[in-house]
């Protein structure tokens, strides 16, 4: 077979190009046509391909996402958006970098790999901003619990998230897992990490400097996950599941790990000028992107590249999305040292080409050009569409179907609500990842926030949740993406640390539907607008389209992670009831708020109203008295209240270390018990004066709502929950429906035959 | 004194085991996996993780890896050993202590804090509790079974090799709910629980972990 | 026919990193004369009554291997 | 002799939780045909040069295997 070379190109402009089987459209391919001033070659329309998809080019979302830029510069944001990862000052001279990403389709497609790989890319994301990832966390969303296919998919996504993770010696410090009909086709699975470093380790993806070399290092390129990623999140899936198979990739966390270790000797012996990872676009996207963003040009040898498979061709091998590779650029002089500490660590490294002072993307296939590009045109230069959207038609009927409020049998709901599979105990899932590793975990799930300790002197500490209540974002994605924020924010605060930046992971169905743009661009408004009254700046993000099955999309899912700073994590307040006697307050004001509650939800099947009323002034009111009340130790518990209302709280808090207490609510009691208001905490302690005149202070409202001990909940003249029943009933639901591990074997659901 | 941790690429609580250290005194001697020689070490500890992945099976390939060699003679010589975890693999795979760990039978990798037994005292890495006593530290693991024939789990226990054993439910199918072996000399321990993982109030479930790293001190001490 | 062994093994396009490992763990303890290794999972059933071929193929195409990444080689004449 | 195929299987006193499962999900999907499961691991080794039996059984016993759980089948044939 001919090579299609550029020469080539240029001598046969007619020849028929296969660009709509790659995804491209008419006036796409009609556009690189014109930058290029005749047809590009087979490589070269390979890399336009996967980089203008709506994975890697962003061109649905892009004239929305601006929006973030706009917000108030930021004290904290020593990198903003637009690199793989924001970076954050936590002080001391730290610097944090976080992200969220998805994985959702290739996680239907093959759960466990899909999930895996979805951690393994966003860790190398945060490696590659010259950080040590410290921690990972994951948010989850299934079909129906009961349905057939959640058991094919779920038990699957959460041992290949564990498998990654726990095999990189990451701690999972928290996340989310929520069920709902709509993500029965299309689980969604988003994976954050988290990385610190001194501010002067900060890198950049950035090819500078003439002459340096172009080194490829980790896994060879294989063809597993051609077009995968960018492909598989680009695309519809149709009711009859997914159409490409092939496109899978098996991840290698071993490998994955020998590459972090290796990458932090690089940076600590200050080896590369530039660095990029390998994920959706492969070196399609890393060579334009490091190429773009530097003063120069670039020059690849592709035939260098270390193959698995040697039949690959060049557009393959641009295209292939196999993981574990990263890219660096490093001077000449240290090339040696840097393969050197590649092979000490069994790290496959190759010089594949040089930074050019010229201003193109120059790619060679045994000496012969087969890419001659202006490398931003490929990495930053897609299409924008301005596509229309409109007010979903069913949303008012939707808005005017208002909840139920009034309950029959507090004490039937109350077990309903907490052994929902939203409400339920999460151990099932949590026990299979690893919350130790590393040794500075401080809280972990089933805390509000994880908290992870950055220096063992200092005690100074990072806090992390992440939220992203579909219900509410149906019923009004506008609030609901804010309501998302003040959740996260609010858990950051309750363990004491102060909420400094936000990342996100926006799901969505087509933006090709315009009732799903228009959640689309309500949500992003809504995000915007919310930061810019926390005056928290958005550090970063990822989108996720087309999440629909057939032409049903999900339910606008905007996943919503808050980063917060501990300055001495010893101070950190968890959420579990420790001692009897204590007395327990309610910061915040209750309304009878139904809308897209877990309540109406569970015990009712409806979905209609409006969300909770926002009050980010209240949230931040708040959270500023949360953190003086742990600085001072003047609480010994702390759970925000939110999915569920009180009683989820309660029962959460009683649970943990078995410890029951006797309470008192005023006027409704369905609101009291099951409302989900925004801005409220309970908190327990044995000072209440003081606390009472610090709330008063901050403006809080407190209501007493009783004390700790004993082993019932008891809300007085109204229920009796013995603990022995609440824990059996919040228990017992996920392992009924995923098997016991008690059960020693024989427990593995139906379809799910586990060999490997 | 001076305490071996050893690194094999894959390797994940060395900097645990290494903080365990140094809490309870020691001095800490990073130890590489590739090298031939092991250098002035009072004792070594093999850290948890995943040694070349796990692939294959837990440990089986770190047990192969040059260092292993001057560590195991080193341990036939008396050298007191700690293996955690894939630690605890790497020494049954190297034939320094009985039996071998397997798949947990629920098939799934499991994290908990984990209640424990101490059935022997008086091993070099097991002095500072008491028979008897009861600790709690983390368990994490996929294949953390431990597993014999049933001919050899009996000369196992009727040889009182058993170090510590799980209380309160058994947390991966072990036979007899063994969590930890020694070797006859009671110098090479292996427990499959990660007591590194409990020696800060902070970060750690209890800090009744710490006991494994101040009696291998003591020891030294009183020796 | 008693006993069926089925072998599992990736697709050739698929990486194997367990096989992998193997392949270095062998270099470096000097087995230079092996120059690749694939790792697979190997399946012994016992099967009573009529076997039925095609019951068999279903069982071990799609339930005891993954389709979308691995391959099956079906041995009804057991060992 | 250009490939080795070594099969590991566990010991028959050991338990197989792995086969147990897969055994329990056939039950459950009304294989009812097959009786008892066994998992092992299967592995292909390329081999180059003179083919020497007894470093490919050194190496299928002492490292593709754990002797104290379990046995290996060598089939120097290749597939
Ligand atoms: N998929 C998951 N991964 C890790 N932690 C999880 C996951 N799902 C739930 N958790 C943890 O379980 C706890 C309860 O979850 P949830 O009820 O969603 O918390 P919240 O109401 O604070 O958002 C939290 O600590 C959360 O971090
Ligand atoms: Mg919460």
């Amino acid at each position: 077979m001919t090579v299609d070379t550029v020469t080539r190109a240029g001598e046969t402009p007619d020849e028929e190009q296969p660009w709509r089987e790659l995804g491209l459209r008419a006036e796409e391919y009609a556009r690189i046509r014109e930058i290029l001033g005749r047809r590009p070659t087979t490589a070269e329309l390979a890399m336009y391909s996967v980089m203008w998809s709506e994975h890697c080019s962003y061109k649905s979302s892009k004239v929305h996402l601006r929006t973030f830029g706009d917000l108030p510069k930021s004290e904290a944001l020593l990198v903003g958006m637009g690199e793989n990862a924001g970076v954050v000052d936590v002080g001391d001279g730290y610097a944090v970098t976080f992200k969220v990403e998805s994985h959702n389709h290739p996680s239907y497609v093959e759960p466990y790999q899909g999930a895996a790989t979805g951690v393994g890319g966003i860790v190398r994301d945060i490696l590659t901003m010259g950080a040590r990832p410290v921690a990972v966390m994951d948010s989850l969303r299934f079909g129906r619990a009961d349905a057939p296919d959640t058991a094919r998919v779920l038990p699957g996504v959460v041992a290949g998230v564990g498998g990654y993770g726990n095999c990189l010696g990451l701690p999972n410090i928290g996340g989310e897992i929520l069920f709902d009909d709509c993500y029965l086709g299309n689980p969604l699975v988003n994976a954050l990490c988290v990385g610190v470093m001194k501010h002067s380790d900060v890198r950049l993806a950035k090819a500078e400097g003439v002459g340096n070399k172009v080194v490829l290092f980790g896994a060879r390129t294989g063809g597993d996950g051609i077009g995968g990623v960018s492909v598989l999140a680009s695309e519809t899936f149709d009711a009859d599941g997914p159409a490409k198979r092939p496109s899978v990739q098996v991840g290698d966390p071993f490998t994955e790990k020998l590459l972090i270790e290796a990458c932090l000797e690089i940076f600590a012996a200050d080896l590369v000028t530039g660095i990029q990872d390998l994920g959706g676009a492969g070196l399609s996207c890393a060579t334009s992107e490091l190429a773009a963003a530097g003063s120069g040009g670039m020059r690849i040898d592709l035939e260098t590249v270390p193959l698995r498979d040697s039949t690959l061709t060049a557009a393959e091998i641009l295209m292939s999305e196999s993981q574990e590779r990263m890219c660096a650029i490093v001077e000449p002089a240290k090339v040696e040292e840097f393969l050197a500490v590649c092979a000490k660590w069994d790290v496959l490294a190759t010089v594949i080409g040089e930074v050019t002072d010229g201003d193109r993307l120059l790619i060679d296939w045994h000496g012969e050009r087969i890419v001659d590009v202006p490398p931003r045109t490929v990495a930053h230069d897609g299409p924008v569409y301005e596509r229309p959207y409109s007010r979903p038609a069913d949303l008012d009927a939707l808005q005017a179907d208002l909840p139920p409020v009034e309950s029959t049998d507090l004490r039937a709901d109350w077990l309903a609500v907490v052994g929902s599979p939203d409400g339920c105990d999460k151990s099932w899932v949590t026990e299979q990842y690893d919350r130790y590793v590393q040794g500075n975990t401080v809280l972990a799930q089933p805390e509000d926030a994880g908290l992870v300790r950055i220096d063992e002197t200092s005690n100074r500490g990072i806090a992390l949740a992440l939220d992203g209540n579909a219900r509410f974002a149906r019923l009004d994605p506008y609030t609901g993406a804010q309501l998302n924020l003040a959740e996260a924010y609010r858990n950051v605060a309750v363990s004491g640390a102060v909420p400094l930046a936000v990342t996100n992971c926006l799901n969505f169905g087509s933006p090709e539907e315009p009732e799903v743009m228009w959640q689309f661009a309500e949500a992003v408004r809504g995000l915007a607008d919310g930061c810019r009254a926390l005056g928290l700046p958005v550090t970063g993000g990822n989108v996720s389209l087309y999440n629909q099955t057939g032409d049903v999309p999900i339910n606008p899912t905007p996943v919503i992670g808050v980063l917060g700073v501990h300055a001495d994590v010893r101070t950190r307040v968890g959420g579990g009831w420790r001692a009897a006697g204590e007395t327990l307050l309610l910061l915040g004001d209750t309304r009878p708020e139904f809308g897209g509650s877990a309540w109406a939800s569970v015990v009712h099947g409806h979905l209609g109203g409006l969300p909770p009323q926002l009050d980010l002034d209240a949230e931040r009111a708040l959270a500023e008295l949360l953190a003086g009340l742990a600085a001072d130790g003047a609480v010994t518990s702390a759970h925000d209240l939110s999915d569920g209302g009180l009683a989820q709280a309660l029962t959460e808090s009683a649970l943990r270390y078995g410890v029951g207490a006797t309470v008192r609510v005023e006027g409704d009691p369905t609101a009291a018990l099951f409302a989900e208001s925004v801005a409220r905490a309970v908190v327990t302690t044995t000072d209440a004066a003081a606390v009472r005149a610090a709330a008063e202070a901050a403006g809080v409202p407190v209501t007493e709502l009783g004390t700790t001990g004993g082993d019932a909940l008891v809300v007085e003249g109204l229920v009796e929950l013995p603990l022995t029943e609440l824990r059996t009933t919040w228990t017992r639901t996920l392992p009924d429906l995923f098997g016991h591990p008690e059960d020693a074997v024989g427990a593995v659901p139906t379809g799910a035959v586990p060999t490997s | 004194m001076r305490i071996g941790v050893v690194t094999f690429p894959g390797s994940l609580d060395d900097v645990d085991a290494a903080r365990a250290v140094r809490l309870a005194g020691g001095e800490v001697v990073p130890l590489w996996h590739a090298d031939a020689e092991l250098p002035a070490v009072d004792a070594v500890v093999l850290p948890g993780g995943f040694s070349y992945g796990d692939y294959l099976r837990a440990g089986a390939i770190a047990a192969r890896q040059p260092l292993m060699r001057a560590v195991v003679d080193r341990a036939h010589a008396g050298m007191p050993v700690l293996g955690i975890c894939n630690g605890f693999q790497v020494l049954c795979e190297a034939g320094l202590l009985p039996g071998a760990l397997t798949r947990n039978s629920h098939l799934h990798f499991r994290n908990r804090d984990q209640a424990l037994r101490v059935e022997r005292a008086d091993t070099a890495w097991t002095s500072s509790y008491a028979q008897g006593q009861t600790i709690t530290v983390p368990v994490k693991n996929g294949e953390g079974r431990y597993v014999a024939a049933d001919a050899d789990l009996d000369r196992i226990e009727g040889e009182g090799r058993v170090v510590v054993r799980y209380a309160g439910g058994n947390p991966n199918g072990s036979s007899r709910d063994i969590a930890g072996v020694t070797s006859a000399d009671g110098r090479v321990v292996g427990l499959m629980p990660h007591p590194e993982h409990a020696v800060e109030e902070l970060t750690g479930p209890s800090v009744d972990g710490l006991g494994f790293f101040t009696s291998v001190l003591q020891g030294a001490l009183s020796a | 026919m008693p006993r069926v062994v089925v072998d599992v093994v990736l697709k050739p396009e698929i990486s194997d990193p367990q096989g992998q490992a193997v392949l270095g763990a062998l270099g470096r303890l000097g087995h230079r004369g092996v120059t690749g290794v694939r790792q697979g999972k190997h399946f012994v059933l016992d099967v009573e009554g009529t076997p039925d071929e095609a019951e068999l193929r279903e069982i071990a195409e799609n339930l005891l291997a993954n389709p979308v990444i691995e391959d099956v080689e079906l041995h009804l004449s057991g060992d």
